[in-house]
C-alpha cells in the first residue's frame, strides 16, 4: 500500500514540478515567473523527500527557494527598465527550442523506459545526515573545502563586479 | 522493495524538467529569465542524481554528495551571474540577451 | 666525461638572456655585451668540444651525464645530448654565426634588449636541435626556434617588395607547415617502432635499429622529405626563403640562412635517410631532380634580382639544391660533401647577410642600381662582401669549393647528365654574384655616399671571425672533412647494411 | 743547396703568399715597405727557382722521371686528394721564367704605379698572383692545379678591375671572370670524369693509368669527350677562339698586369696545362686535331683583328691571343717541345713589348691610340729600341728568340702534315700566313708609334730607371733566349719534350720561308705606314675595303653576339623564371593562403555572438549524435547501454 501512496505522492509532486516549471518559462511577467520558480523548487524538495534525501530537501528549500529566488527578485528589480508586465518575452528561437526540448525529452524518456535497472537491494539509511557527514568530511574533504573557497571567491567577485563605476570608467 | 516506483519515473521527470529548462534557456530574451531556466536544468540533474543514489548506491551517498556540491556551485553561480548581469546592464543599458552580441565576427 | 658540457653550452645563451631580462632597457650596449659574452662562451665551449672529439673512435661522444637521462618514460624520451661528426660541425657553425650575429646587430638601437633576448633564445633553440640525440627533444627545440623568428621579423624587419608582416607570416607558416608534416611522420614512425619492437625508444640510435617495412618507409620518407625539404627550401617549397630573408633583420637572415636551413639537411640525414634507408632509396632520384631544379631555377631567379638580399636569398635556395643533390646520391662522398657544403654555405651566407646589413645601415638602400663605388668609402666592407661573394660562387681556396666539388664527384657518378645541369649552375652563380658585387662596390664613387664610414670596432667581428673560417676552411679542408667523415661513415655503413639485407 | 731547393720547392709559391699576407695585414700603410716586401719575396722565389732549374737541368734523370712529393690534403673512402710538388724540366723552366718575369715586372711597377693611392694593394695582388701562378706550375694534382688555376683567375679579376672607379675596368674584370668560368665549367666536368673513371687526380698516377684506359671501362669516345671538356678550361684561360673575348678587354688593368698576367704568365697556363696532360691527349687523336685546329684558327683570327686596331695595348692583346694560338697549334700537332719553347720566348718578348707600351703610355699620360703617336724613339730611346727588339723577335727575324720558336712550330706542323694528316697542310698554311700578318701588324704599330713625324701635342720623356732596367733585361732575353733551341744545337728539345726525343733536321727551306714572310710583313708595314708620311695608301685601302675593315675593326662582332646572348637569352630566361616564381609558385602559395582566409571570412558569420544560438546548436548536435549513436550502429548502441 505504501507503494500506492508513494506513487500518488510522486504524481502530485511531479505534476507540481512540471506545471510550475512550465509557468516559469511561459509567464509574461518575470516576477510571476520567479514566484512560480519557488513553487518548483519546493516541489523538487518534495521529490527529494520521496527519495529519502531529507537533508538535501532542506538545503533545497533553504538555498533555492529561499536564497536564490530572493536574490533573483532583487536582480529583477535592479535591472528592469521597461514595463514589468511584459518583462519575460521569448525570442525567435522559441519554436526550435520547443522542438528540441521535446526531442530531448522523448529521447531520454525512451532510454529511461527501456532500461533494465540493476536495483540495489538495500535501503537508504534513515539517519542521512549522520551517515554522509563523515563521508563529506573525510573522502570529500578537499572538494568540500574548495567549495567553501569558491563561495568566498564568488561573494567577493560579485561584490567587485557590482561596485559603482565612476564617470571616468575607473573603479572606485 | 518491489515498488512500482523505479528510476525510470524519476528520470522521466528530470528529463521533462530539463527539457523545460532548456526551452527557457534557449528562447527567453531576458537575461535573468535565462538564468532561472538554467537553475531549472540544474534541478533536473539533481533529481537524477538523488534518484540514482536511492536506487543504485544507497550506502555510498555519492549521488547526494554530488547534489550538495551542485547546489553549492549553483548558488555561487547565481550570485556571480546576477552580479555580472547587473554590471552588464549598467553599461549596456539592456537586458536583452540578443543585444549582447559584441563577441560576434 | 660526465660533466654536461653540451647542456652547459646550450644554457650559456639562455643564461645570458635571463641576465639581460634584468638589465635596464636604456643601456643597450650592456645588453649587447652580455649577449656577446653568452654566445662567446658557447662558441668557446663548442670549439673545445670540436677539437676534443676523438675522431679515431668516432660515434657519439661527450654524452651529457655519461648516459641518456630518462625524461618521459612512457614515450621513451630521454635527455640525450651527445655529438658525433655530423652534429659537431653544425654545433660549431651555430655558435660561430650566433656569436657574429650579435655583433652584426650591434648598431640596432630600437628595442635592442628584446632583440638580444630573442636572438639568444633562437641560438639556443637551434643549438638544441643539433646536439639532441633524441627525436622528441629534437622536435621540441625545433618548435622553440620558430616563435622568436616571427617576432623578430615583424618588429625589426624591413618592408620592400613585400611587407615585413607578410614576410614574417610566410616564413612562420612555412616552418610550421614543414613541422606539421614532420610531426605526422614522426608520430607514425614512433607508433610503428613501438609496434615492431615493443619498446618505446625515441633516440635516433634506437630508431635506426628498427626494421620498418619498405612500403611504410616510402610513405614516411615522403612526409619527412616534405617536412625537412620545406625547411631546406627545396623546390618548390622555397618561396619563403627570398621574401623571408628580405624582410628579416640582419641577425635573423644570418641565422636563418646560416643555420636554420641546415636543420633540414641535418634532419634528412640523421632521421630520414638513416632511419628509413629503403624509403631514401626510393625517393633519391626525385630528390636529385628537385635539387637540380632548385639549383638552376633559383640561380636564374637570383639573376633577375635587383635587391641585394633577394640575390642572396635566391642564391641560398640554389646552394641548398646542391646539398639536396649530394644527399640524394646516398653515397659517402656525396653525403660528406653535402654536410660540408651546409657548413660552408652557413659561414658564407652569414657573412654575406651581415655585410648587406651593414651596407643597408649606411646607405639605407639595398637596391643595386642605387649603389655603386662603395669600395672607395668602405674598403673593409668591400673585402667582406667580396669574400662572401667569391665563396658563394665557389672560388677554390675558400671553404665552399671543396664541398661542392665533393658533391659533384659523387652525383656526377650517380646521376650523370642530371648532375651536369647542376654543375652548370656555377656559371650562373658567378654571373649574378659578380654583377651584384660590381654594381654595388665598384664603378665611379658616388658623392651621396661620401659621408658613410667603413667598418670599425665591433662591426669587424663578423668579417674577422667568418672570414677566417672561410679561408682556413678553404686551405685546410681536412679540418672539416675528417670530422664529417668520422660521423657519416658509420651511418653510411649502417645504411648499406640495411640496403643489402633488406634490398631486393 | 740544390738538394734543399729541390726538396723545398713549395717555398717558391709560399714566399709571395707570405708577402701577400704581410702586406695586407701589416705593411699596407707604408708603400715603399710594401713594395720592398713583395719584391724581396719574389726575388727570393726567383733565386730558389733558379737553383731548382740548375738542379733539374743538370740531372738527366728528371727527363724520364719527375721529382714528386706530396702529402694528404683531405680524403675519405674512395676519394683522396694529395697536394704536392712535381718537378720536371717543364715545370722548372716555367718556375724560372715566371719568377724572373714577375720579379722584373714588380720592379717595373715601382716606377709605373708611383703615386697610386692603392700602391700597396697592387703589390699585394701581384704577390698573390705570383704565389698562385707558381703554385699552379708545381702542382702534382689536378685538383690542386684547378684551385691555383682559379686563384690566378681571381687575381686577374682583381687586377683588371684594379681601377675600381672605371666602369670599363669593372665590366672588363667581370667579363674576364665570366668567360673563364665557362671554360672552367668544362674543365671541372673533365676533372670529375677523370676522378670518377680513374679514381685519382694525381698527375703521375693518371699518366700511368690513362694509356690503359680500356681497363677502366672508358671507351675511346668517352676519353675524347673528357679531353675536349678538359680543353675548355685552357680555351678560356688562354684566350682561344671562341672564348678569347675577355683578353683584349683585360687591358683595362694597369700595364704591368697586362704584361705579367695577360701576356707572359697566366694566359699561358692553359698551354702549360695541356702540356702537363699531354698523356691524355696523345691517346685521342680526335681531340688533338681539335686543339690544333682551334690553335691555328685563333692565331689567324686574332692576327686578322690586330691589323686594324688602334689602341696600342689592344694590338698587343690580339697579338698575344694569336701567339697563344701558335702554342696550342704546336701542342695539337703533338710537340710539347715547340709549344713550350714558344711559350718561353713569347714570355720575354711579349712582356717586353707590354712594358715598353706601358712606358709609352706613362710618358703620354695614357693616350693609347697609335695614330696619335709618332717619332717617340727620339725622346724615348731605351723604350723605343727595346720595343724594336721585341718587334723583331715576334716577327721572326733571326737570331732573335721568336724566330727559333716560331720556326720550330712551323717545322713540327709540317712534319705532322707529312705523317699523313691532310689537315696539317691547312694548319701550316694558316700558321705561315699568320706569321706574315704578325710581322705586318706589329711593325705597323712600331712605325706609327716610334717613327714618322712627332706630334706637337705630345711631350714624351724617358721613363725612370726602375722601368727601363727591366726592359733592358727582357730585351736581352728576347734577343738571345731562343739560341738554346736552334735546330743545330737543340738543347731545349733534349730536355723538354714528350715521348720520344727526335732530332729534326734543320729545315732550311722552312727557315727561309719564315724569314721571307716576316720581311714581307715588315716591308709592307714600312711602305704603308712609314715611308708614306701621310699614310694615304693605308687610308685608301681601308676605304676601298670598308666592309672588311669594319669587320676586322669590330672584332668580327663576336662581343656583340655574346652581349646579345647574355642580355636577351640569359637575362630573359632569368626574368621569366623570376616572374614564374613570384606569380606561379608564389601564386600557389598565396592562393592557398587566400583560400584559407576566404573560408575563414565566410565561416566567421557563423560566429553570431549570440549565446543562445550557440547553445541551440550545441543541444541539437547532442541530440543528433545521440540518435545516430543509438539507432545508427548496433555496436555503438550497445555502448550507450540499454537499447537492444
Amino acid at each position: 500500500m505504501e507503494n500506492v501512496y508513494e506513487l500518488i505522492a510522486f504524481i502530485l509532486l511531479g505534476g507540481m514540478v512540471l506545471g510550475s516549471a512550465l509557468l516559469v518559462v511561459t509567464l509574461k511577467n518575470l516576477v510571476h515567473s520567479v514566484l512560480s520558480l519557488i513553487v518548483t523548487f519546493i516541489a523538487v524538495a518534495g521529490i527529494f523527500l520521496l527519495l529519502n534525501a531529507d537533508f538535501l530537501a532542506a538545503v533545497q528549500v533553504l538555498v533555492y527557494a529561499g536564497g536564490v529566488c530572493i536574490m533573483v527578485v532583487f536582480g529583477v528589480m535592479l535591472i528592469q527598465r521597461s514595463d514589468i508586465a511584459e518583462s519575460n518575452p521569448v525570442n525567435w528561437r522559441f519554436g526550435f527550442a520547443a522542438l528540441l526540448g521535446g526531442g530531448i525529452f522523448i529521447l531520454i524518456g525512451m532510454f529511461a523506459a527501456r532500461s533494465q535497472w540493476m536495483i540495489a537491494g538495500t535501503e537508504v539509511p534513515k539517519d542521512t545526515v549522520g551517515t554522509f557527514a563523515p563521508i563529506l568530511l573525510t573522502d570529500f574533504v578537499i572538494p568540500f573545502e574548495v567549495a567553501a573557497i569558491l563561495l568566498t571567491v564568488a561573494l567577493t567577485g560579485a561584490l567587485l563586479l557590482v561596485k559603482e563605476v565612476k564617470a571616468n570608467g575607473d573603479r572606485s | 522493495m518491489g515498488t512500482g516506483l523505479n528510476p525510470s519515473y524519476f528520470i522521466g521527470l528530470s528529463a521533462a524538467l530539463f527539457a523545460i529548462g532548456m526551452y527557457g534557456a534557449l528562447s527567453k530574451r531576458n537575461i535573468i529569465s535565462v538564468l532561472i531556466s538554467i537553475e531549472l536544468m540544474l534541478c533536473a540533474v539533481n533529481i537524477n542524481l538523488v534518484a540514482f543514489n536511492k536506487f543504485l548506491t544507497p550506502d555510498a551517498f555519492l549521488g547526494q554528495i554530488f547534489a550538495i556540491f551542485i547546489i553549492t556551485v549553483a548558488a555561487a553561480e547565481v550570485g556571480l551571474g546576477l552580479a555580472l548581469i547587473i554590471a552588464i546592464s549598467r553599461r549596456r543599458e539592456t537586458n536583452n540577451l540578443d543585444d549582447l552580441n559584441w563577441l560576434r565576427w | 666525461m660526465t660533466f654536461p658540457i653540451l647542456t652547459t653550452t646550450l644554457l650559456a645563451p639562455i643564461l645570458a638572456a635571463l641576465i639581460i631580462v634584468f638589465l635596464p632597457k636604456e643601456n643597450d650596449k650592456l645588453c649587447k655585451s652580455v649577449a656577446a659574452v653568452g654566445t662567446g662562451i658557447a662558441l668557446a665551449l663548442s670549439l673545445y668540444v670540436y677539437f676534443g672529439y676523438d675522431q679515431s673512435v668516432g660515434g657519439l661522444q661527450w654524452v651529457d651525464f655519461g648516459q641518456p637521462v630518462p625524461w618521459i618514460k612512457d614515450l621513451g624520451v630521454t635527455w640525450y645530448m651527445a655529438v658525433d661528426g655530423l652534429s659537431l660541425p653544425m654545433l660549431l657553425l651555430t655558435n660561430l654565426i650566433g656569436f657574429t650575429a650579435v655583433f652584426a646587430s650591434w648598431n640596432v638601437t630600437h628595442r635592442a634588449k628584446e632583440l638580444m633576448i630573442l636572438l639568444l633564445v633562437l641560438i639556443a633553440g637551434v643549438m638544441g636541435t643539433f646536439i639532441a640525440q633524441d627525436l622528441f627533444i629534437f622536435l621540441l627545440f625545433y618548435e622553440i626556434v620558430v616563435i622568436p623568428i616571427y617576432i623578430m621579423v615583424v618588429i625589426w624587419g624591413s618592408s620592400k617588395r613585400v611587407t615585413k608582416e607578410y614576410a614574417g607570416m610566410k616564413l612562420t607558416i612555412y616552418l610550421l607547415m614543414g613541422s606539421a608534416f614532420l610531426l605526422a611522420g614522426v608520430i607514425a614512425l614512433f607508433v610503428n617502432s613501438v609496434n615492431i619492437t615493443g619498446i618505446a625508444d625515441m633516440s635516433f640510435e634506437g630508431l635506426a635499429q628498427v626494421a620498418f617495412p619498405e612500403q611504410l618507409q616510402i610513405y614516411l620518407f615522403a612526409l619527412l622529405l616534405i617536412g625537412f625539404g620545406s625547411l631546406l627550401s627545396m623546390w618548390p617549397f622555397h618561396s619563403w626563403s627570398p621574401d623571408g630573408y628580405a624582410g628579416a633583420p640582419t641577425a635573423v637572415s644570418m641565422i636563418h640562412a646560416g643555420i636554420l636551413k641546415k636543420i633540414g639537411g641535418y634532419g634528412l640525414i640523421r632521421l630520414a635517410i638513416v632511419v628509413l634507408p629503403l624509403g631514401a632509396r626510393f625517393w633519391a632520384p626525385y630528390m636529385a631532380v628537385l635539387g637540380v631544379i632548385g639549383v638552376a631555377y633559383a640561380a636564374m631567379g637570383a639573376l633577375a634580382q635587383k635587391d641585394l638580399k633577394y640575390v642572396v636569398g635566391y642564391s641560398s635556395v640554389s646552394h641548398m639544391g646542391y646539398v639536396l643533390l649530394g644527399l640524394a646520391s646516398l653515397g659517402i662522398i656525396g653525403i660528406n660533401g653535402a654536410v660540408a657544403a651546409m657548413f660552408a654555405h652557413g659561414v658564407m651566407a652569414a657573412l654575406f647577410f651581415s655585410m648587406i646589413g651593414f651596407i643597408y645601415e649606411r646607405t639605407h638602400t639595398r637596391w643595386i642600381p642605387d649603389m655603386g663605388g662603395l669600395a672607395h668609402y668602405t674598403p673593409k666592407l668591400a673585402v667582406g662582401f667580396m669574400m662572401a661573394g667569391m665563396a658563394s660562387l665557389g672560388l677554390p681556396g675558400l671553404i665552399t669549393f671543396i664541398p661542392e666539388f665533393t658533391i659533384f664527384v659523387e652525383t656526377f657518378k650517380v646521376f650523370g647528365l642530371l648532375a651536369v645541369i647542376g654543375i652548370a649552375g656555377i656559371i650562373i652563380t658567378a654571373l649574378y654574384v659578380l654583377r651584384a658585387a660590381a654594381n654595388t662596390l665598384f664603378g665611379p664613387a658616388r658623392p651621396e655616399f661620401s659621408h658613410i664610414k667603413d667598418l670599425k670596432g665591433p662591426e669587424m667581428v663578423p668579417l674577422i671571425v667568418l672570414g677566417t673560417v672561410l679561408v682556413v676552411g678553404g686551405i685546410l679542408p681536412s679540418l672539416l672533412f675528417d670530422m664529417i667523415d668520422s660521423g657519416v661513415a658509420p651511418l653510411l655503413a649502417h645504411i648499406n647494411d640495411v640496403l643489402q639485407i633488406g634490398g631486393r | 743547396m740544390v738538394e734543399f731547393a729541390l726538396n723545398h720547392a713549395w717555398l717558391v709559391p709560399l714566399l709571395p703568399a707570405l708577402a701577400f699576407v704581410i702586406i695586407v695585414f701589416l705593411t699596407q700603410r707604408w708603400k715603399r715597405l710594401s713594395s720592398l716586401v713583395s719584391i724581396t719575396a719574389m726575388l727570393g722565389s726567383f733565386v730558389i727557382a733558379s737553383i731548382i732549374a740548375y738542379g733539374v737541368f743538370t740531372n738527366h734523370e728528371f727527363i724520364e722521371k719527375s721529382l714528386v712529393y706530396s702529402l694528404k690534403w683531405f680524403g675519405m673512402e674512395g676519394f683522396n686528394i694529395n697536394v704536392g710538388v712535381m718537378l720536371d724540366p717543364t715545370s722548372s723552366m716555367m718556375l724560372f721564367m715566371v719568377s724572373l718575369v714577375a720579379s722584373l715586372i714588380q720592379i717595373y711597377s715601382t716606377g709605373y704605379m708611383k703615386g697610386d693611392p692603392q700602391y700597396s694593394l697592387f703589390f699585394a695582388y701581384l704577390s698573390l698572383f705570383g704565389a698562385s701562378m707558381l703554385g699552379l706550375i708545381i702542382s702534382s694534382n689536378l685538383l690542386q692545379l684547378f684551385v691555383m688555376w682559379e686563384l690566378v683567375g681571381l687575381c686577374s679579376y682583381l687586377l683588371i678591375g684594379f681601377y675600381t672607379f672605371k666602369v670599363s675596368a669593372r665590366e672588363a674584370a667581370k667579363k674576364a671572370f665570366m668567360t673563364t668560368r665557362i671554360g672552367d665549367f668544362g674543365m671541372l666536368l673533365g676533372i670529375l670524369f677523370l676522378q670518377i673513371k680513374f679514381g685519382t687526380l694525381d698527375l703521375v698516377e693518371l699518366a700511368a693509368a690513362i694509356p690503359m684506359f680500356e681497363q677502366f671501362g672508358v671507351s675511346l669516345g668517352l676519353l675524347t669527350l673528357i679531353a675536349l671538356l678538359f680543353f675548355m678550361g685552357p680555351v678560356a684561360k688562354s684566350g682561344q677562339f671562341p672564348l678569347h673575348v675577355w683578353l683584349p678587354d683585360a687591358m683595362e688593368g694597369p700595364t704591368p698586369v697586362s704584361a705579367l698576367i695577360h701576356a707572359a704568365t697566366m694566359v699561358v697556363a692553359g698551354v702549360y696545362l695541356i702540356g702537363r696532360t699531354l698523356f691524355l691527349y696523345v691517346q685521342v687523336p680526335g681531340a688533338m686535331e681539335v686543339v690544333a685546329a682551334i690553335g691555328a684558327f685563333t692565331a689567324l683570327f686574332a692576327a686578322a683583328i690586330a691589323i686594324t686596331q688602334r689602341e696600342i695595348k689592344r694590338i698587343l692583346a690580339y697579338s698575344t691571343v694569336s701567339q697563344l694560338g701558335y702554342m696550342m697549334l704546336a701542342l695539337g700537332v703533338g710537340s710539347l717541345s715547340a709549344s713550350m719553347f714558344h711559350l718561353w720566348t713569347h714570355a720575354f718578348f711579349k712582356a717586353l713589348m707590354f712594358l715598353a707600351a706601358g712606358s709609352v703610355l706613362h710618358a703620354l699620360h695614357n693616350k693609347a691610340d697609335v695614330w696619335d703617336m709618332g717619332g717617340l724613339i727620339k725622346k724615348m730611346p731605351i723604350t723605343g729600341w727595346t720595343f724594336v727588339v721585341g718587334g723583331l723577335a715576334i716577327a721572326g727575324i733571326p737570331p732573335f728568340a721568336g724566330f727559333w720558336s716560331k720556326d720550330e712550330i712551323l717545322v713540327v706542323t709540317m712534319e705532322y702534315a707529312k705523317h699523313g694528316h691532310a689537315l696539317g697542310y691547312v694548319l701550316f698554311g694558316m700558321a705561315a700566313f699568320t706569321a706574315f700578318l704578325t710581322a705586318f701588324y706589329m711593325w705597323r704599330m712600331i712605325f706609327l708609334t716610334f717613327f714618322g713625324k712627332e706630334k706637337a701635342e705630345n711631350h714624351p720623356h724617358e721613363s725612370p730607371w726602375s722601368m727601363t732596367a727591366p726592359l733592358i733585361v727582357l730585351a736581352v732575353m728576347a734577343s738571345i733566349g731562343g739560341l738554346i733551341g736552334t735546330p743545330w744545337a737543340n738543347i731545349w728539345g733534349e730536355w723538354i719534350n714528350f715521348g720520344e726525343v727526335h732530332h729534326a733536321e734543320p729545315a732550311l727551306g722552312l727557315m727561309l720561308l719564315s724569314v721571307i714572310l716576316a720581311l714581307a710583313g715588315i716591308g709592307l708595314a714600312y711602305t704603308l705606314y712609314c715611308k708614306d708620311g701621310e699614310k694615304k695608301t693605308a687610308r685608301k685601302l681601308a676605304e676601298n675595303y670598308q666592309s672588311l675593315y669594319q669587320l676586322s675593326y669590330n672584332k668580327f662582332y663576336i662581343d656583340e653576339v655574346y652581349a646579345w646572348f647574355t642580355q636577351k637569352i640569359v637575362d630573359g630566361t632569368a626574368r621569366v623564371t623570376y616572374y614564374f616564381d613570384i606569380y606561379f609558385v608564389d601564386g600557389i602559395v598565396n592562393g592557398i593562403a587566400a583560400v584559407t582566409r576566404g573560408s575563414g571570412k565566410g565561416l566567421r558569420y557563423l560566429q553570431t555572438g549570440s549565446m543562445q544560438t550557440y547553445a541551440l546548436v550545441f543541444f541539437l548536435a547532442i541530440l543528433v549524435i545521440t540518435v545516430v549513436l543509438a539507432f545508427g550502429s548496433p555496436s555503438l548502441a550497445s555502448i550507450m547501454g540499454g537499447v537492444k
